[in-house]
Formats: C-alpha cells, structure tokens, sequence
C-alpha cells in the first residue's frame, strides 16, 4: 500500500497552499513544487492501477462517514485510468511551462497554484463518490480555469474568461438544481447510492434530473450549443492551459456526463441522444474550424469536434464503443496537448495567433515544427499513429452496431478536419517565412515534453496494446453499474458492521 | 524471426537510419538509402518464397501478411522500378535540401506498397495504404510548389477514398468479425444484397482514386508533376499500380459473384476508357512535360482499368501486362523528363528544344519508351494494347474498343509533342552547353527502356508470372492457348506470331537504313538547324524558329467542346461552395457571451420539449 | 534459313509489283488530274523519272540522325504492309508472313511509319515541317476512328481479326464484303480518302502555306526513299481493301484493276475538291464516316 | 554504287540525264512581273507538266531556280541563299532582259544588272517579258543542255566561287551568311 | 428518509415559488441585460434561487435543530433505529450543508466576475457586452 486515493486530492491541495509560504524562502521552490508533486501522484497513480488491476476498485472512505452517507472516493479501472492520464498531462504540463515564458515570481505563483488546482478538481470530479463533492470539484476546476484563462493581461483573455465564467455560472446553476431533484427525491447524494434507487424516482423527475445534469455537465464537456465558451477560452489561454484544457479539465467534464448517463440514471434513449448531439458538435466544430485564421481556435474547435466524437462513441453504448471513446480520450489528450503545446512555440510572439505566421517555420523551429505535424497526422487518424487506433475502434464499434449513417458521417468529418490540419502543416513546412515574425525557439524542458507526447503518440500507434488492456478494463468498469455500486456500497457494509 | 518481418524491419531501420545518417553526411545517407533498397530488394526475391505466411495480434485483432502470386507480381513492378529509381535519385537529388526527408519518405512508401501487397487482412492493407498516402503526399509537397493546392487535392481525395474503404471495411468486419481478406472473399456470396453492392462499389472508390480514374483523378496531374521525377516515375508506375491491384481482387473476388456484374463491370470499363479519352485529350493540351507525362499516366490507367473491368482472361492479362509495362515505360520518361529538368532547369516544351545531340541516351530511352507507350509493334507496349483490343472485341465490347482505340490514336499526338518538344526542332544557343545527364540517371532509364524492348520479342517473360498471379485469382491457366513465350493469341485462335514479324522489321529497317547512310556517304553532312529553307532568310541567333507554341492548336480546336472545363473546376466549385456553408456556420459563434448563455437556455428549453420523444 | 530467304523473295518480289504498281498510279493520277483540268498532262510514266531523279540526285545535307531515320521508318510500314498483307489469293507467288500478324498488328505496323517521319521531319528543325506533323497526326486521329470502326465490324461480324480468314470466308460464299457489309465499306473507304492525303485532306503538305510540310528540308535521296515508300504504302493500303471488301485477286491483272478501281475513289474526289482545314477534316471524319462505321458495328451485332 | 568503269558511268550519265530532264522540279522566284507568266506557263492553256516541269515548294527539293524578272540588291541576297541550298544537280533559268543586262532598270541604283555575274545561269529567256511559249522554248533549251550534260553551272559556280563571291559581296553591304562550301 | 416535493403545505409551495422566481429573475437579468454589472449581479440573484430552493428542500415545518444534543440522546444506544426516530423531527442538515458551500463558490464566482468586469472595463471602455465582442466566429 503505497497511498490512498485520497492523497490525490489532499497533497496538491496542500502543495498549492504552500507555493506561496515556500516562495518566500526559496523561489525556485514555485516552480520546483508543483512538479515534484505531481511526479509523486504519479507513481501513486502508478501504483494503484496495478493494485487495481490485481485486486479491484478501491473505495476510499472520507473521515469516517461510510457511503451512503459521507464522501467516499472511488478507483476503478475506469477512474484510475483517467486520473493516472490526467496526472500525467499535469506532469507533463508542468514540465513544459516550467521556464514558459518569463512570467515573474508573483504571477508564477498564481500561475501555479491555479494549474494545480485545476489538476486536483479535475482529479476530483473522476475519483469522487459523492455527487455534491463533484460539483464542488467542477467548482474548483472551473473557477481555476476562469482565472487561468484570464492570466495574460494583454489579450482579450478577460472576454473569453467572462464568457467562460457566464455559462460556467449556468452550469452550476443547473448542477445544484439536478442535485436538489435528486436529493429532494432520494434522500442520497452518494452516486452509488443514487444508482441504486433510481428507480425509486418519478420518471418525470428523473428525466428532468438528467436533463439539468446533461445541460450542467455538457457545458463542460463542450457539447454543442454550450461550448460558446471554448474556442475563446483553448484561444486565449496561455499554451499550457488550453493543452491542459483538452487534456484533462474535458476529460474531467466528459467523465462526469457520461457517470451520470451511464451509472446514475439509466434512461433509455439517451444514447440515442448522445450520438445525435455528439455528432452535431463533431459536424458544427469541424465546419467552423476549416475557416479559421488563428491557430489556437482552429485547435479549440478540433478539440470541441473530437469531443464530439467521443460523445458519439460513449453513445453507441456497447462494451467496443465505450472502449473505442475512452481511447479517443486518451488519445486525444495526448495528441491536442503537443498540438497545443507546439502549436503554442509557433505562434510564440504573435499577439494574434495567426494562422499565417506560423508560415516557414520548420527552418527555424524544426523539432517543433515536426511534432506539430506528427500531432496533426496523428489526431486524423493516420496510421500507423496513435489516433488511427482509436478512430478504427469507433469505427468498428460503430459498424457492430450497425450504425452506417454515423460511420459515413465520421469520416466525412474527418475529411473537413484532415483538411484545415494539412494545410496549416504545409505552411508550416513549405511557405515562406513571414518578414516580421522572430520565432522563439523552444526551451529545453518543454521539447521535453514535447518529446514525451510524440514518443507516446509513437508508441500507442505502433504497439496499441500497451493500453488497450487498461482501456478493456475500463470500459468494463463503467458499464458494470452493479458492480460499482456493490463495489461502492458494501463498503459502507463492512464499516457499519 | 520470419523474413517477412525482417524485410519490413529493413526497410523502416533502412528509411529511419538514412533520415538520421543525413544530419551526419550526405555520402552515408546515400548509403544507407542505396544498401536499404538493395538489400530489400535481394531479401525480397530471394528469401521469400510465394506461399509464405506470417501472422500475429495486434489491438486484439489478428493480422496476417503473406505473400501470393499475384502480390508477387506487382512486387516485382514495385521493387524493379524503385530500385532503378533509387539509383536515379542518388543522382538527381543531388544538391537538393532535405534529403533525409525526401529519400526517408521514398523508402516509406516502398514499404507501404510491399506491404499493401503482402497483407492478407484487411486492417494492415488499409494501415499500409494509409502509409503510401501520407508518405507519398510527403514526397507531392517536398518541392514545395502549389502544396496548398496539388498537396490539399491529393490528401484530400486520397482520404475520400481511403474512408471509403474504411467504411467497407467496418462493414466486414461487422459482418464476419474477422479481418482476413480471404474470408471476406470466401463469404461475400452470402453476404445481403445491399452489401454486397455497396462493398465492392466503397473498394473501389478508394482504388480508384490511386487508379487516377475519372472522375477522382483530380489530384494526380499536380501531384505527379509536383513530386520529384525520381519519385514520380515510382509514384506513376507503382503506386498507382495498388490501385489496380486492389481493383483486380475487388473485381475478380467479389464483383463477380454479383448478380448484376455486368452492369458493374461495364461501368467501370467505360469509365476507364473515358479516363483513358479524357487523360489523353488532356495531354495532348499541356505544354509541361511534367503535366503531359501525368496526364497520359491517367489515361494509361485508365486502359488498365477498362482490361481489368472486362476481366475476361485475355483482358485481365493485357491489364496485368500493361501494368508492368506502364512502370517501364512510364518509369523512363518520368526520368527523362527528370534529366532533362535537372540539365536545363526548365520542363516547358515551349522553352526547351534540340536536346537530341545534347543527350543523346536520354533521348533513345525516351524514344524506345515513347514508342512502347504508343503501343507501336517492335515494343512490348504493342503486345498489352493488342491483347486489350482483341479481348475487347472477343468479349463483345464493340463501341468500348473504338473508345480506347480512339485514346490510343490521339496518344500518338502527345508522344511526338514530347519527343519532339525536347530533342527535335531548332537547336537554341540557349541550350548549346547542355550536357547529358549522369551515367547514373541515364543507366536505370536505359534499362527500362531496353526493358520495353525484350518484352516487345518475348513478352513471355512477363506473361508467365502474370499467368502465375492469374492462377491465384482462380483463372485457369492460360500458357499455350492465348500467350507463349513469343506467340499471342486471341480467343478466337487467331495469333500474332511476333518473333518473324520483329525480326522483318528489324531487318527492313536496317536495311533501308544502311542504304541511305551509304548513299552519297561522302558527300552527306552534318548541318546545324538553322540551316533551313526559310524563303532564302538566314535565321539569327536569337531567332527562334522552333514551333512549340499551340501545338495541336487545330485539333483541340476540333475536340474543343469536350474540353471547356476541367473536372478540377467543379471540385472547386464544390469546394468553395462548402467553404462558403463553414464559414456561414461558423457564425453561430458570434462572440457574444450573452448569446452563448442563451443558447444554453435554448438547448435546455428544446430539449425539455422534446423530452418525452427523446428520452422514450 | 531457307523460310528467311523464301520471304526474302517473296518480299523483294511484292515491292517490286507494288513500286511499279504504285508510282504508276501516282503518274495516272497525275495524267487524270491533268486531264480533268483541260490539261494534256505528263506521260503516266513521268513518276518513274521523279523518282529516278530524286535517286540520282545529290544529299550533301542532313540535320541528325533522325532524318536519317525518318525515311528508313516509313520504308519499314510500307514493306511489312506489303509482308503482311496477302497480294493474292493464291500464297504462291508472293510468299509473306501474312500468317504472322493480323488486322490489330496491321493497324499499328501502319502507323509506325507516319510517326517515324515524323520524328524525321521533327529533326530537321523547319517548323513548317513541324506544323505539317502535328496537321497530319491530328488529322490521322480523324480518320482512324471510322477506319477502325470498320475492321472491328468486320471482325465481330465473322469472328476473325486474321486478313487470310476474311479472304478465305469471301472466296467460300462468293460474296464480296463490301456487299455483306456495306456500311463497314463505306466508313472504310471514306477513310481512305484521308489516309490518301489527296485533297481535301492535303492539308498537310500544303504547298500555299508549309512548303511541302513534313517533307520541307528532305530533297535527294529522303525524299527518293519517301515517294517510293509512299507509292509501295499506297499499293499495300489499295490491296488490302481489295482483300478485304472485294474478295481478293486470284492475279495480278485483277489486283490492278481493283485495286485502280479503288484509287479512282479518292483521286477523283480530290481532283474536285477544295482543302478542308484540319479540324474541318476531323469533324468530317468524326461524322458521316463514323456514322457509317457506327451502323457497320450495329449491323455485324444485330444481323 | 561506286561504279568507276568509265562506259558504264557514260550509260548511267545519259539515263540519269534523261531522269533529270524529264522531270524539272522548278522553284519560282517571283520577284520581278516575269513571275505573272508562270501561272499560265503552268495551268491548261500551256500545260508546262507535260514537259515534267513541276512546282517545287522547297529549294532542297527543288532543280531549277527560275529567276523571273530583276534583282535588287536586297532579294538578290535571298537569292544566292536559295541557291546555295539546293541540291545538286541545279540549274538557274534567267527571266527577261533585265536578268541579262538590267532591261529598264538599267540605271536604277540598286538592282543588279547582269545576273550572270553572281549566279551561274544556264538558260536566259529573252523577252520584257518573255511570253509562256518562250518560257517553253527556255524549258526545251534546258533539256537540251541537261541531256547533252552541258547545264553545269553549278559546276562553273563551284569552281569560281570566289570570283561570284566578290561580285556578291560587292552589291550587298550586310553580307552576313553561312560559307557555302559543297 | 423520503422527501417529496408535492407534500409540502402551502407555506412550503411558497418557499418553493420565491425560489424559482428568484431563478427566474437572476437568470433574466443574466440573460437580457446588456450591462456587465448587471449580469453579474444576475447571476448572483440566480445563486441565490438555487440556495433558496436548496434550503427549502430540507426544509420541515416546525423542525427543530438538526443536533443531536446530550439532552435529546439521554441513554438511547447509537443503533440505526434510534438514530432514525430521533431525526424524525428534524430538519435535514444536509442541505444546509450544501447550501454553505454553494454560497462559498457563488462568492468565489461573484468575486472572479467582477475582478473580470473591471478588467474588460479598462480594456474595453465600456460595460455594454455587445460591443465585448473581439473573439468570434
């Protein structure tokens, strides 16, 4: 026993606190910290998905109130993977913003501090048992995310951070209304609980429920129409921010929509409406990021559309589907986040972020120039790189399903998408440069990074089986209600006994 | 460790070391480059023996390469041309930036075919096809010229096709839940109706695609005059050779057990002759060599596609034949053209003339190849047309055969335009100091092209392993009764005995030749080609006499109305079209946070009233 | 060895009945021409001195090795037309390879030398020569369409692509193609006119306007080789018409008669005839003639 | 066909020369108004093609150069230049009296006066201008000199190429040509 | 422990009605008015809404204090049962508990605004959201 899931969320809590008290003794120490931290959670989370693997979910109960009625976290295979995977990206994140830009100590310290939270809600909202303890964790994320979306002072970031913060205020507004029906119905707030007595729910109230949830959670899973937020926010974020954005605060958004759909509630045609939905989001994205002239929305719009996908894929609802989104997940966080972290050195000096200035820039920025390409080839599903994989098992989920009209639609879409991210490489590679751009080259730790992402994007494509027995195992564990709910409930079981 | 692994694990180490080896010396990456197509090559053709098998899990879907026949036998157009090519490119690469890349890109795409030929399922054929696009896309765009425009449309229409494919292939595996193409073959019979209609028609959009066939053959003219000539004699005469490849089976093994094949096959078989027609009108137009090359490469195709679609065994094998054949001959003036463009830095038929005594190698590998594309009898490129023509006639496509016919003739106009355009016509003090190309450029050409000319006497020695490859499709055999080693036959029984008929011509021809290099010897000299008889005038210097411009200028006119628009023109109409949908719906986000909310509320409102349909 | 020196002869022979045969025919040609406008003409023997002349006439330049060449080409079509055409009914007298080839190989052997002087006529850098090539070729295009159209009607219609087939099938029933099939015949002979090159399709040698076209910097012993060839193609072309619509000739005097029967057709019509200009010729050819030819193909699949 | 025996190069001469005369391939530079009269020298009413006389549209297919009608120094330049790029055996048939002496251009300051003193001329037709039937007659008179082997001024000009050369080369200022050396 | 919505008094309806209108106000003003300040102080209405309708889930009328206080436990053992029959009169803490904590975020959130506002205050000058419109499409 290495540690407790707990400690995902207690220690980076307590990191964050004392940033600024260490700060003030030794300042390297902010930047130091975070890393340290989370190269810590990272081997726990190492850890306990072999535990998991070996010996089954772990439920952690929460000072001693034993489900259902205190706070209890869960590991599955399912969670862990996320969390593992997030912590991970935050890790990698934090490599790569290491020396980005040279933000002073003060802003350092904010800068940190807010990433780490973000990280620890996002954590949070995968590994909690309890349905308020993961709106406040959507809380926390969310509040740390307007604040880092508006970190830079120059840009319009306050705009896209008001924005956010709008329909971010909405969401929760819906969240604590779905809380209360539920609540106000049940009695419980513990989800395993609530699984359980769901059918004790009046079906208009539960349908409701699930409405106000969907609505809440899908503004955070950028689902269209509530992804208004997202190409503003990935866009005016600083680099760093928008890889996290993609690679761990949607998968915590996507997480949480798809534990109320799948575990909560179990209302038939919501897959229906899940595919539906998702592919408007994956079509509507992709049109609107073929026009685009600024490379970081054109990558927050790709984003939204590959969230649409999984959507897509979490609603074709068989064990191959919901494997198939897990693995878009996965893929996607890697893949957008050394988009978003190349993509980020390109544009580098632009206050702009056109598309345009990124124009010749394989001669001065080479490795990155390059990554970036082998992200763009890698997230339209070319093989032999890691997002084909993914693509061919939606596919292939798809068509046991016999759904030709999503295949055909996916594939179309991904034509449009294989088009904008061709043509940005192509100027990357082959335009001339663009007089008044300098390109700032990379520093050491975020190629690093960088690196990292490129060689997992290798290695998934090459040997997909190096995490296609986490993703079988996950996806298992999220559509095994009974046995979360056992797995969660006979806990409180053995406690009270 | 099996050597089908081995010559993969080659190739890749090959392509990876030489992308590295570049950053260190230019002589070790060519190196590597030259030892990694060789010793694939000889591991290729001597280790591994048709009927070997190699198979494993992968993703937990079980993969099986192997190699037939029939894979054999474009494996030896693969191989062949890319060995010659990889000698020429040494040489006409030189001097260029980003080697690494472009010989890595080169060796990649080799791998993909190999391994397109050697897959036996369906997830590594497509995988390896996914790998020849994006590698041969690499090598379109290395110039760097119009890659928004040439680069886009191939990706784009290569991805068409690819999804295409895609889809037919979930289809399958949805079906059958196994991957091996074998099995597919074995049980598309039961298959329902509308698959069974639908499989063959998705296959064949993505072969098609690499088959340059009209109408998705938009990309290929800028693509092929985009790449590197040392690329795009393999790009021409190889890859596009896995879309016939890939149309053979799809044709033999499923279209056959159709119901309605016919309809099927004589779609597909007008449609390669109006490509074949198309391609060629459009050649004739160019005043690239590059462009006129790629466009007769579409039409070429496109008489292969027609021989495969007929699928008789007569045209399966000129379609085969042709396939070879088409790397030969195609493969030589792609290097020519290269030569040419590396020598004089120009491929313009209008700026570029008189190169006949200036490279003179170049110009009878052109010949020869320019003379077995035409299809004229002393060459092999007269065999493949024949054994076209007299299947078609023998299989009752009258109108079909006078449609190819037609391109056959009108490609007589292209081919003397390039002969004519390069190395006939005035001499220009422009290009007086030109000097031939390299011994290494002019050998891999000049074996081509004496490629075309052994196969033209004896083209039993390429007939017999495309029987071989027509046996593991399930045609009987048909050595001795419609081909031997110098014999044809059609199903008629009537026969072209060629060895008499090509050693009278070569008899005549010497003969008259010999007798007017003896007459008046002495007397007969060499004068420059300014010395013509223009009214008396002495033509300057600076007077350019060659007729280069409007070449064909009444012919076009009298084919006009067939040629107003190019198919390109309505991609882009549609292209801009859909631009114009984006870009009008990207609106939606209209920057107004209040909106967004409102959206919300909109979402949740519709969603509360449809509630009761949605959630049922 | 001895099969090699009996085609040999057998070659030699029919060049020679087709040299004479063909300059002969040049020379009426020229006669009637003359005739028809008021003229008295050259002797029908004034070909025969041409000819003579041109061979005895000096080259003391050529610019390449392809006009060299250009000549030897043409002679190969003309010759292995000859070869591969059976002069007679009878093999006898002119052994050849007609066994060899068949209509698709002709077909091509007969455009081998067109091409082949043309690469000749490239090399010697007159663009008159080089305009006249491309009128020739696009104009070549024009009337291969119903040339072809024929023969395959003729091929599916009796089931052979083999020459000797389709004289044998003719000397069994008795009945001469042309007669059996009409329309083949009509869109074969319409291209004749074009292959012919007299007007109106003499666009491409125009005098007015190219010099002499392809021929512009040939004098002496090119062009010697060329009329010679071109009488000997010209005879070769005549007698597989003859072969092939009219039931062969069981001799000499009957080829001739045929085959000058044949001539008349496009000398006549060019004789009253203006130019067309090269697309005009194509769309000609692409008309009526292909016409005929498409109702050759229906009549061979349908009756 | 090297054939050196003196008689039979005297059998071969004499049907070569029957070749030739019976078969004049002319190239008519109509420069002067000599060149109205070879229309109707050549059409129905005069009918030249029964002699073998025939139009030639090229000079290296050409025999005879017909000169119809006065030089001036400008097209006499053209003039050698066709010359020279005929093949042998060649002939030149003057047109007029102003190929002889200059006919009514006698004075004029540049047209050239004698033909014969830049070009070998075989045969001069008198007249101003000579009617078809002396063109004839002039045909007639060529063929006799070519049968009797005595139309050789291709020969005369070979061999005093230089003194034609200077008289050449005295009338045009811009002398700028290729050597003729065969 | 069963709540229902529908049987609750008419007083509790009134909970339930001022909740839902205050909802509707905050969520109008969030909404339509075009001012920065006004929107926030929409969504704080809004906030409030929720908390009220929260509380009033919880809500039992004339409940006592959810403590289980030494006086109220005397000597009953800690079983299921007892703890059941104690709380009956209660009322329930748990929203309560929530509702502290949705204040707290509503706080936060209502503090990150307007540090927001003034930022697009001094960027833009002006408060109006339809002309904040520099990222779109």
């Amino acid at each position: 026993m290495v540690g407790t899931p707990v400690l995902f969320i207690a220690i980076p809590l307590l990191a964050a606190f004392l940033i600024p008290l260490l700060g003030f003794v030794w300042k390297e120490s902010v930047r130091i910290l975070p890393g340290l931290v989370l190269l810590y959670l990272l081997y726990l989370a190492v850890n306990l998905m072999g535990q998991v693997a070996h010996s089954g979910t772990i439920v952690e109960v929460i000072a001693g109130w034993a489900p259902p009625w205190g706070i209890n976290l869960v590991f599955s295979p399912l969670t862990g993977l996320l969390t593992t995977l997030m912590i991970l990206m935050g890790f990698i994140i934090w490599i790569y913003s290491y020396r980005f830009k040279n933000i002073d100590f003060r802003e350092a310290v904010k800068y940190f501090i807010l990433l780490l939270m973000m990280i620890t809600g996002s954590v949070g909202i995968v590994l909690t048992g309890d349905i308020f303890n993961q709106f406040v964790f959507i809380e926390i994320t969310s509040i740390s995310a307007y604040a880092l979306t508006a970190f830079y002072k120059g840009r319009d970031s306050a705009e896209a951070s008001f924005k956010y913060l709008i329909i971010g205020s909405l969401s929760s507004m819906f969240l604590l209304l779905a809380i209360v029906l539920i609540y106000s119905q049940l009695g419980t707030l513990n989800m395993a609980d609530i699984a359980d007595k769901a059918h004790l729910m009046k079906p208009g109230f539960k349908i409701l429920a699930l409405i106000f949830f969907i609505t809440g959670l899908g503004i955070e899973a950028e689902i269209f129409p509530l992804n208004g937020w997202t190409p503003d926010a990935y866009a005016q974020a600083p680099g760093p921010v928008g890889a996290a954005f993609s690679g761990i605060v949607v998968k915590a958004g996507v997480y949480a929509m798809i534990r109320v759909i799948f575990t909560l509630f179990d209302v038939s045609g919501t897959h229906q409406f899940l595919i539906i939905i998702g592919m408007i989001t994956l079509i509507i994205a992709e049109m609107a990021a073929v026009k685009q002239d600024r490379l970081k929305r054109m990558l927050a719009y790709s984003s939204i559309g590959q969230m649409g996908l999984v959507i897509v894929a979490f609603g074709i609802g068989t064990e191959e589907g919901v494997f198939a989104a897990l693995f878009l997940m996965l893929n996607h966080a890697i893949i957008k986040s050394l988009l978003f972290l190349s993509g980020s050195y390109l544009v580098y000096n632009s206050t702009e972020k056109y598309i345009h200035e990124t124009d010749g820039l394989a001669k001065h920025l080479p490795i990155t120039s390059f990554l970036f390409a082998l992200g763009a080839i890698a997230i339209v599903g070319m093989p032999p790189f890691a997002g084909f994989w993914s693509k061919w098992s939606i596919l292939s989920a798809a068509a046991h399903s016999n759904m030709i009209l999503v295949i055909v639609l996916i594939l179309s879409v991904s034509i449009i998408e294989l088009v904008y991210y061709f043509r940005v490489v192509n100027r990357i590679y082959f335009f001339p440069k663009q007089k008044e751009v300098e390109p700032k080259r990379p520093t050491i730790n975020a190629l690093i990074a960088m690196s990292i992402l490129g060689i997992l994007i290798l290695v998934i494509g090459f040997y997909p089986d190096s995490v296609t027995g986490y993703l079988h195992s996950a996806s298992q564990s999220l559509l095994e209600k009974g046995k979360y709910i056992q797995d969660v409930l006979s806990t409180g079981q053995l406690f009270i006994q | 460790m099996n050597m089908i692994y081995i010559v993969f694990i080659v190739l890749l180490g090959g392509a990876l070391l030489t992308f590295f080896a570049n950053r260190i010396s230019g002589l070790l990456r060519d190196t590597f480059f030259l030892l990694t197509i060789l010793a694939t090559t000889v591991l290729f053709f001597t280790k591994i023996h048709i009927g070997d098998t190699v198979s494993f899990t992968l993703a937990g879907l079980n993969l099986k390469w192997g190699l037939d026949a029939f894979g054999w036998y474009f494996s030896l157009i693969v191989l062949g041309l890319g060995t010659m090519a990889a000698f020429y490119a040494l040489s006409y690469m030189k001097g260029k930036d980003r080697l690494g890349y472009f010989y890595f890109s080169f060796l990649i795409s080799i791998l993909s075919m190999l391994g397109i030929l050697m897959s036996h399922d369906l997830v590594s054929f497509f995988i390896f096809w996914e790998v020849m696009t994006w590698s041969s896309y690499l090598i379109v765009i290395y110039s760097g010229r119009n890659v928004q425009k040439n680069g886009i449309n191939y990706i784009l229409l290569s991805a068409l096709g690819a999804y295409a494919m895609l889809t037919a292939i979930v289809m399958v595996y949805a079906n059958i839940h196994t991957l091996s193409i074998s099995e597919m073959i074995n049980t598309y019979p039961q298959f329902s109706h509308v698959q069974q209609v639908w499989l063959p028609v998705l296959f064949l959009m993505a072969f098609s695609v690499k088959a340059a066939m009209m109408p998705l053959h938009v990309w290929a003219p800028g693509a092929y005059s985009d790449a590197p000539m040392a690329y795009t004699s393999v790009f021409s005469g190889a890859l596009s050779k896995m879309g016939i490849y890939g149309m053979v089976i799809v044709f033999v093994s499923m279209i056959s057990y159709l119901p309605d094949d016919t309809l099927f096959k004589e779609t597909f078989a007008w449609l390669g002759a109006i490509t074949a027609i198309l391609g060629t009108l459009w050649a004739i137009a160019q005043d690239d060599a590059r462009k006129l090359l790629a466009y007769s490469s579409i039409a070429q195709l496109g008489y292969i596609i027609t021989g495969v679609a007929v699928g008789t065994d007569l045209a399966m094998l000129s379609a085969l034949f042709l396939a070879a054949l088409h790397a030969l001959f195609k493969g030589t003036l792609f290097m020519a053209v290269g030569a040419i463009e590396r020598q004089t830095g120009t491929v313009k038929f209008t700026e570029v003339t008189g190169l006949i005594r200036k490279m003179p190698w170049t110009f009878i590998a052109s010949l020869l190849a320019i003379i077995a594309l035409a299809g004229i009898p002393p060459l092999g490129g007269f065999v493949g047309k024949w054994m076209l023509y007299e299947s078609l006639i023998n299989s009752n496509h009258y109108i079909l055969v006078i449609a190819i016919f037609f391109a056959s003739t009108a490609a007589f106009l292209y081919c003397y335009k390039f002969l004519f355009g390069f190395f006939l016509g005035q001499e220009e003090k422009e290009w007086e100091n030109v000097k031939e190309a390299p011994a290494l450029m002019v050998l891999p050409m000049l074996i081509l092209a004496a490629g075309t000319l052994v196969l033209g006497t004896f083209p039993g020695i390429l007939l017999k392993p495309a029987d071989a490859a027509m046996q593991t499709l399930g045609y009987a055999s048909t050595e001795g009764h419609l081909w031997s080693m110098s014999i044809l036959f059609n199903e008629w029984g009537d026969q072209v005995l060629l060895r008499p008929l090509v050693y009278a011509i070569a008899g005549t021809f010497l003969f008259f030749l010999i007798i007017l290099t003896v007459k008046g010897w002495k007397n007969t000299r060499y004068v420059s080609t300014k010395d013509i008889s223009s009214s008396g005038e002495v033509p300057l210097e600076y007077e350019n006499l060659t007729f280069s411009v409007n070449f064909y200028q009444p012919f076009l006119r009298a084919v006009g109305p067939v040629m107003k628009k190019r198919m390109i023109y309505y991609y882009r109409e549609f292209g801009s079209g859909m631009e114009a949908l984006f870009d009008y719906s990207r609106r939606i986000y209209n920057g107004n946070g209040q909106t967004y909310a409102i959206y919300v509320m909109i979402f949740l409102v519709i969603i509360l009233l449809f509630k009761n349909s949605i959630f049922g | 060895m001895q099969e090699i020196l009996q085609y040999t002869w057998g070659a030699l022979v029919s060049f020679v009945v087709a040299f004479t045969v063909g300059i002969t025919y040049m020379g009426l040609n020229r006669k009637i021409t003359a005739r028809v406008q008021n003229r008295i003409g050259p002797p029908w023997y004034q070909n025969f001195f041409d000819v003579l002349k041109l061979g005895s006439k000096e080259t003391s330049i050529h610019h390449g090795v392809m006009q060299h060449m250009g000549p030897a080409f043409i002679m190969v079509t003309a010759v292995m037309s000859l070869l591969i055409i059976p002069i007679l009914n009878d093999n006898r007298f002119f052994p050849n390879l007609n066994f060899h080839g068949d209509l698709v190989f002709l077909l091509y052997i007969m455009v081998f030398g067109p091409l082949g002087m043309a690469l000749g006529a490239g090399q010697t850098g007159n663009p008159n020569s080089a305009i006249g090539v491309t009128r020739g070729l696009s104009q070549m295009v024009g009337f291969e369409i119903p040339w072809v159209m024929a023969l395959v009607a003729l091929m599916i219609q009796y089931k052979t692509t083999s020459i000797v087939d389709l004289m044998n099938l003719q000397a069994e029933t008795g009945r001469w193609l042309m007669f059996t099939s009409p329309f083949a015949f009509l869109a074969a002979v319409l291209a004749m006119l074009g292959m012919f090159r007299y007007a109106p399709f003499d666009i491409v040698g125009a005098p007015q306007e190219l010099a002499s076209g392809p021929m512009s910097e040939n004098g002496g012993k090119y062009l010697f080789v060329m009329m010679s060839a071109g009488s000997v193609f010209a005879f070769a072309k005549l007698t597989l018409y003859v072969d092939l619509f009219m039931g062969g000739a069981n001799n000499l005097i009957i080829l001739v008669v045929k085959t000058f029967i044949l001539y008349l057709i496009p000398m006549l019509y060019g004789i009253v005839s203006p130019r067309y200009r090269t697309e005009q010729a194509i769309r000609y050819f692409w008309g009526w003639p292909s016409l005929f030819g498409l109702l050759a193909i229906l009549q061979a699949v349908f009756l | 066909m090297m054939i050196n025996d003196k008689n039979s190069q005297k059998i071969v001469d004499i049907i070569q020369n029957y070749a030739r005369k019976h078969s004049l391939w002319i190239l008519a530079y109509g420069t002067g108004c000599g060149a109205i009269e070879i229309p109707p020298t050549m059409t129905s009413r005069y009918d030249a093609e029964r002699l073998g006389v025939r139009g030639a549209a090229t000079p290296r297919q050409a025999d005879v150069l017909l000169i119809t009608g006065y030089l001036t120094t400008k097209t006499l330049k053209r003039v050698i230049r066709v010359y020279e790029q005929m093949q042998d055996p060649k002939y030149v048939i003057g047109f007029g009296s102003c190929t002889i002496n200059g006919g009514m251009y006698w004075d004029s300051y540049n047209t050239i006066k004698a033909l014969d003193r830049y070009l070998p001329v075989d045969v001069f037709i008198n007249g101003c201008m000579p009617r078809p039937e002396a063109v004839l007659a002039g045909f007639a008179k060529l063929q006799e000199l070519i049968q009797a082997g005595k139309a050789d001024g291709a020969r005369k000009y070979k061999e005093n190429l230089e003194w034609y050369r200077a008289n050449q080369k005295k009338v045009i200022p811009n002398w700028r040509m290729p050597e003729y050396n065969w | 422990m069963e709540f229902k919505l529908f049987d609750l008094s008419i007083v509790e309806y009134a909970f339930f009605i001022t909740a839902v209108l205050i909802i509707l106000i905050g969520l109008y003003g969030a909404l339509v008015k075009k001012t920065l300040i006004k929107i926030v102080i929409g969504l704080s209405v809004l906030d409030a809404g929720i908390n009220l309708l929260l509380i009033s889930v919880g809500y039992v009328k004339s409940g006592t204090a959810p403590i289980f206080s030494p006086a109220l436990i005397k000597d009953m053992p800690l079983t299921l049962e007892n703890i059941k029959k104690l709380s009956e009169g209660m009322v329930d803490p748990v929203p309560q508990a929530l509702v502290l904590t949705a204040i707290v975020i509503g706080f936060g959130v209502t503090a990150v605004a307007l540090s927001l506002v003034i930022r697009l205050y001094r960027h833009h000058h002006t408060l109006n959201i339809d002309e904040i419109k520099n990222l779109k499409w």
